[in-house]
């Protein structure tokens, strides 16, 4: 099935786009902001709004309608497949497959200092309702905090013997979160401990397709809690432990 | 509630003048009819479709006895005699006459008595219909939690069927009211088009297979949602009672209807559509219709500050009117705006001053609310904010039928995501300020509420001007929007006609008896 | 010169885009957004809002950047270039060169009953600040209000032996303003009148690059005022009876 | 201005309980100095640069005395008998000694009256320009109008020179303050990274080259503005002396100064930046420099109804520990922030509450309101709606340091397009509710009053805790944001050294002399 971008008429095609052009708004600014929107592929771009945002820079808002249509046939989404469990579940599946308890180390790394995300999978508490990992039976949680070096965290991890690793990146300017989560998987690597772990990413800015891409095995981002997280390494577990 | 300390005497006394007013146009009207008043007659008799060349059967009916006979004896005069010379039965009579077998006029011409009694089976099943659809409505708004402030947005795609699917998705979200905007230059049609429409211009036709569509799929969203959707059409125009009776036979909600708004904005005929005003408000009376009236407009056109006592004027002559037409309050939607440019110092505690002093003048009015539209402009993130505000002063000042701004409304009608992004906005504020309203009070002779008195004391001057010279003099001044229209001029006076002694018109008849008796319905 | 959208480093090419599809916002619409995005150029789409707004329908809010640039010297610029006078000089250009009072008929045409725009240009009282053409010496304005038919409109002006035609559009759906637009200009050359008059549109979406595509003289937007329209109108007519 | 009738005599309390807290701190903090105090002697006394391998002299210098001397004793004592000893001034000391020709350590030592003798010379001259900058800044303020709430934004693109691009832009777009948000991670290095910047992460690095140009940049934009344009960067950190000294030298005119969040959100040790605190706004004071505090982020990770309290009670301790600094009010820009879920019913009220309150509780501190960050999400739309009820409350409430809230928050640090239009947002509700604190009032012992004083109450009896058992412990236990922090743990500690009975800091010296006689100073 093909499907368009819709406004009021199904197909339509609709989209709405805005940026600053270091011109000002006068017919010469419209015609280059034009330009752009075509070179998006609008075919019709209606430059809506054109002010002056400071010396010679300029905001456009545009509407218009695009040709492109998604096959959605055709789309291939990068998702953790894994389903999710309660929390019972989730200590029912450990003490049957598993049956030791599973060590979990986290930490909010690099210069990074958000710990509210990875506190929300964690900590007892959790968030919106939905406990953290601290809570699980059969589960040991170690929330390593913020501002972690990769050095110190992979240094944990190991005296810690973990099973699985949370690694959560929230600044992402310049990807300095790529740098900090690449940098841990080389790290792993060289210490030779990369097959001996799950090791999963999270934050406002990751995704599941962003973290394989990276080398991890997952990657959660807003709305997941820690049951989805706990899922996905206990089956992950369950199916390694399978394969020895 | 009286947070303003308005002058109570002040207030009665411009609806002393408004009263005053609306009955010197009442004596024009009641000594008149018009084609689309008595197209209505035919309709509310049972008589729909349209020929092959799309006209409809009530036009073609109209237009025949305007030529053959005379009108101002009205519809239901030939009628009752056309029936009764021919021995046929209403429907039979018509199809005869449509294959060119009988004549609607050349018979003796029977008595009022005569009349009503030969047509009261055919338009008493109509009048049923209606109020069986009113207490349909009662019971349903009744099974539902009642909101103080109900979310108004429009769907306008032109397609009906894609209407259904914009409704659907608005109300899933949170609108209360949908109202489907006409096709652009509809009111200015002398009938009514026919059948499921698809194509339109910045609006779907108003049509009766159209209200019902969306009737029934308001019905069925209504139901997951537990919420009663009130659906909104547009009667103003030259169609007004037409429209009116459709709406009462679909089970429309509210209708826009106002001469005013069709004589300043539309260059709609000013004798022509005060007559029709009259049986359209009737017929909303006994349906159980609001009517929305379109003050809001003025200040599209004149300036917002200047011009507020014109609103309010016009509210108060507004309210003479629907009370004329055995309109209860609960039913007089009387609009007015949020139009005050937002860089003007203070414009928010202005605009406050005015939301709350129409809530404290019609206490028990449904007052519709309009955004902001005058001063938005293709800047979709400063129209959000001007709509915050706006849906501030709404909930602050308590209004009652709350029409959403669209941050896209210098732009397109609106796109599903506009709509939805509009409702969240009013929801988010409703809910934030919820009790903001009982909390705070105005300083005493304070900026808003100095505000509020000068604009009761110019409108109380304005419409001692107005009545002074008579509405339609008023009208060919300009006092209104700034716009000035002639008596004979614009559009429609063709369609006027001057009453006979012995014009009959059933339904207005039927209709005005039974409001005058079951104080219940009003 | 080159140029590209700014965010906030020179030429990042930071744009934002946002528009509905009819999916759920779930992992699958979110990639099919992105295919949208990408289709649109973005290089590395961001998809920071999706939300359901309906039966089976999503915003998608998306940040990313595109590699399009504008060369500024290649930019084709369609605008009136003649320059705006004000209203004592335009008074004085006509007693001057025209010597004679130009008229000036306006309306806003079929079925469109949006007035403001055509009052702003013409009526004594004008608009933010600048009189109308009313005011004007040796101007006479007509007009004709709104809702008035092509035909009406080409009648009145051949009976008041217009010079100036201006036409007002506001409502565009479904391109009705190009219809009727359209109509007007074969409706005065049915008439041989086209040559015989300025013909100028204006209304919120008309530009002067569209006004002349459609065969007008010139097209004016928001933020024009009866001095723009009237300079253009005199400047043309007296290059006009010049070449004569 | 009393609209919450709150209760004096329970402000009063708070304060004094606060007031006793900070002296506890004080006494401790008088026992230690830091190494990036010492630093800031040094940078006070003219010592400026980086060794070739871009390390600051200030460090090579204060880390040679720590390790061959006795910093218990101070970095004054060492140079003025180092430059007693040698017979060099001082700038040719330390040119021999960065070439390896002499040493620091090693000479008889001064007493204090020798010390402060010999270093006169070279402190008075960079306490001259503090004096002069501060006089320059009053001059300046005098000649342009004075707003009661300024609006904040910030620029963090990691390159100075585009950071001025995008500041001047603001400035013309109606801001009054611009601050350099630093590159993240900057505040655990103890060191001040030196000269201009292009490259940073989230920030721009605080560097006094850096401060130079900004500074310019933002002079020279006042004068087409006739405004003047405020500066900011952030002290809190490792180097919170230092940077304070810095901004001192440039003219900036507010620091973000709290040691609570250093403690509470970079784990820094909470010794080491008290101790730090102390000396960094003894030099804002003498440098007129209006401080900053972090209120606001406690929210950021507590929920803002339940612990709305432990911000006002870290208010009141800030307080304290400003005054101990010879702060006055007017420089004491205590944080607060607007952030409750927006869709918690009457969360407006409870903002409002919460915002009079610290408004009517600090009525002469410039109080820093910070926008909703938390509840931000990536629509956008829903962004700039929270940041115009935001503003409106800053309004509302007439806060003092408005920082804007960004409808990109959710995504990235602003784009010069998300800092304009927030501008714009701010200035149509500062417009367009001019004088709507002035009229209106709340209602007696309704939904707001009863907030703040609930809010009151809670501080109060947190307070009271917290001295029972100290601030210390305080700390460790995780009152404040729900986060533990050991007395020993986090960074800097290795930098804290006992004070020894000889200690000498002849800028400390020098600043609490004249703070103490010049009132005008304070
Ligand atoms: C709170 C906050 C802070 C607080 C942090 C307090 C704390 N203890 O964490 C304080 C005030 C200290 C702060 C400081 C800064 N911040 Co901040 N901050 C935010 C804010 C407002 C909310 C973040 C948050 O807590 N979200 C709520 C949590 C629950 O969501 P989440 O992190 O996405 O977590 C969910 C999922 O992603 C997932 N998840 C997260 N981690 C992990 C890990 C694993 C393993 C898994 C499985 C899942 C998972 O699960 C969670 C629950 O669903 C955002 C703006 C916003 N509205 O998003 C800015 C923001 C993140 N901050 C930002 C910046 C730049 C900073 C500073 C660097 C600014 C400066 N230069 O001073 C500083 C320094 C911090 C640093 N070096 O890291 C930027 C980042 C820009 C970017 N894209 O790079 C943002 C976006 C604001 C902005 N627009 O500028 N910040
Ligand atoms: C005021 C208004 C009305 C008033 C009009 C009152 C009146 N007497 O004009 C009323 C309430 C009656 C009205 C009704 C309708 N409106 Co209306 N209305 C507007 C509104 C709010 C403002 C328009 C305006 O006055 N702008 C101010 C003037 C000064 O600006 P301007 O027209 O652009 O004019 C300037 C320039 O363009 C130029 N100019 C204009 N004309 C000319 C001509 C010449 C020759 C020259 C040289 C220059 C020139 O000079 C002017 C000064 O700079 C806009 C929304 C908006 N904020 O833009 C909607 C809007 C135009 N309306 C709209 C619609 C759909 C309608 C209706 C059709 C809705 C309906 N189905 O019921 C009706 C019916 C009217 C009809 N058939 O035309 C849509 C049009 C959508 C579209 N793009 O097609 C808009 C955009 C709203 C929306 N988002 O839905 N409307
Ligand atoms: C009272 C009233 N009637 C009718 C309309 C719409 O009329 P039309 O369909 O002619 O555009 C409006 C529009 O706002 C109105 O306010
Ligand atoms: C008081 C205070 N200091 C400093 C900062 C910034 O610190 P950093 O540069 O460590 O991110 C903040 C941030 O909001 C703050 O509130």
């Amino acid at each position: 099935m093909k499907i368009r971008p819709y406004g009021d008429t199904l197909s339509d095609g609709k989209v709405q786009i805005s940026f600053t052009l270091p011109l000002n708004p006068d017919a010469r600014g419209i015609a280059a902001s034009k330009t752009i929107a075509k070179a998006m592929g609008m075919v019709d771009p209606q430059v809506v709004d054109s002010e002056s945002i400071g010396d010679g820079y300029s905001l456009f808002v545009i509407y218009g309608t695009v040709p492109f249509f998604v096959d959605l046939d055709k789309i291939h989404v990068e998702e953790v497949t894994t389903p999710t469990h309660s929390r019972e579940e989730i200590e029912e599946l450990i003490e049957a497959k598993l049956g030791r308890d599973i060590v979990f180390v986290g930490a909010s790394t690099g210069t990074d200092a958000h710990t509210v995300g990875i506190d929300a999978i964690m900590n007892m508490k959790g968030f919106a309702g939905h406990y953290g990992l601290e809570r699980y039976k059969h589960i040991s949680a170690y929330n390593l905090g913020s501002q972690v070096t990769n050095e110190e965290f992979v240094k944990q991890a190991k005296l810690l013997k973990a099973d699985v690793l949370l690694v959560s990146q929230t600044v992402t300017q310049k990807d300095i979160h790529l740098k900090s989560l690449t940098e841990l998987v080389e790290l792993l690597e060289a210490e030779n401990m990369r097959d001996k772990v799950i090791l999963i990413a999270g934050g406002a800015r990751i995704t599941h397709e962003l973290a394989k891409e990276l080398g991890y095995d997952a990657g959660f981002g807003p709305g997941k809690f820690a049951e989805d997280v706990a899922s996905f390494a206990i089956l992950e577990l369950i199916e390694r432990e399978k394969g020895v | 509630m009286n947070k303003l300390n308005l002058d109570p005497k002040r207030i009665e006394n411009c609806r002393q003048t408004a009263n005053k007013i609306a009955k010197n146009i009442h004596d024009f009207i009641h000594q008149h009819t018009t084609v689309t008043i008595e197209r209505t007659v035919c309709r509310l008799l049972g008589i729909d479709g349209v020929d092959k060349f799309d006209v409809p059967i009530v036009n073609l009916i109209v237009d025949d006895i305007k030529t053959n006979g005379d009108l101002g004896l009205g519809v239901s005069t030939y009628l009752s005699s056309a029936i009764k010379a021919t021995g046929l039965g209403l429907p039979k009579l018509i199809e005869n006459y449509l294959e060119g077998k009988v004549n609607l006029t050349g018979y003796p011409l029977l008595s009022k008595n005569d009349t009503i009694s030969i047509l009261y089976p055919y338009y008493n099943k109509k009048l049923t219909k209606i109020k069986n659809n009113r207490n349909i409505r009662t019971k349903l708004k009744g099974e539902y939690p009642n909101k103080e402030t109900q979310i108004y947005v429009i769907v306008a795609t032109g397609n009906i069927y894609e209407d259904v699917v914009q409704a659907k998705a608005a109300a899933k979200a949170g609108a209360d009211i949908i109202a489907v905007i006409r096709s652009t230059g509809q009111s200015l049609l002398d009938y009514v088009p026919f059948g499921i429409t698809t194509e339109g211009f910045g609006g779907t036709y108003a049509t009766q297979a159209n209200f019902k569509l969306m009737r029934e799929a308001l019905d069925e969203v209504a139901k997951t949602e537990n919420r009663y959707i009130s659906l909104v059409n547009y009667a103003s125009g030259l169609c007004m009672p037409e429209i009116a009776a459709m709406a009462a036979l679909e089970r429309l909600d509210i209708l826009l209807n106002d001469s005013l708004y069709g004589i300043i904005f539309r260059d709609i005929n000013m004798q022509r559509t005060f007559i029709d005003q009259y049986f359209s408000r009737l017929i909303n009376a006994y349906a159980g219709i609001i009517i929305n009236t379109g003050e809001d407009n003025y200040l599209t056109t004149s300036d917002a500050v200047e011009e507020a006592h014109t609103v309010l004027a016009s509210q108060f002559i507004n309210e003479a009117f629907a009370k004329e037409a055995y309109l209860d309050e609960s039913l007089m939607g009387l609009g007015h705006a949020f139009e005050i440019d937002p860089l003007i110092k203070d414009s928010f505690l202005l605009e406050l001053a005015q939301a709350q002093m129409a809530r404290e003048i019609f206490p028990n009015a449904p007052l519709k609310y309009m955004p902001p539209t005058k001063h938005i402009t293709g800047n979709i993130f400063r129209a959000y904010q001007q709509n915050t505000m706006f849906n501030m002063i709404t909930n602050i000042t308590g209004q009652s039928i709350h029409l959403l701004g669209m941050m896209t409304e210098a732009i397109h009608t609106p796109f599903m995501s506009d709509r939805y992004l509009a409702i969240e906005n009013a929801k988010l504020v409703q809910n934030a300020l919820a009790s903001f309203k009982d909390e705070i009070s105005f300083k005493p002779g304070g900026l808003i509420e100095t505000r509020a008195k000068t604009v009761l004391e110019n409108a109380e001057a304005l419409l001692t001007e107005v009545h002074k010279n008579g509405l339609f003099k008023t009208l060919e001044m300009g006092v209104f929007a700034g716009v000035k229209r002639p008596y004979t001029g614009g559009k429609g006076l063709d369609g006027v006609v001057t009453k006979k002694k012995e014009y009959i018109n059933v339904i207005a008849l039927a209709m005005e008896g039974e409001l005058n008796e079951d104080q219940t319905l009003r």
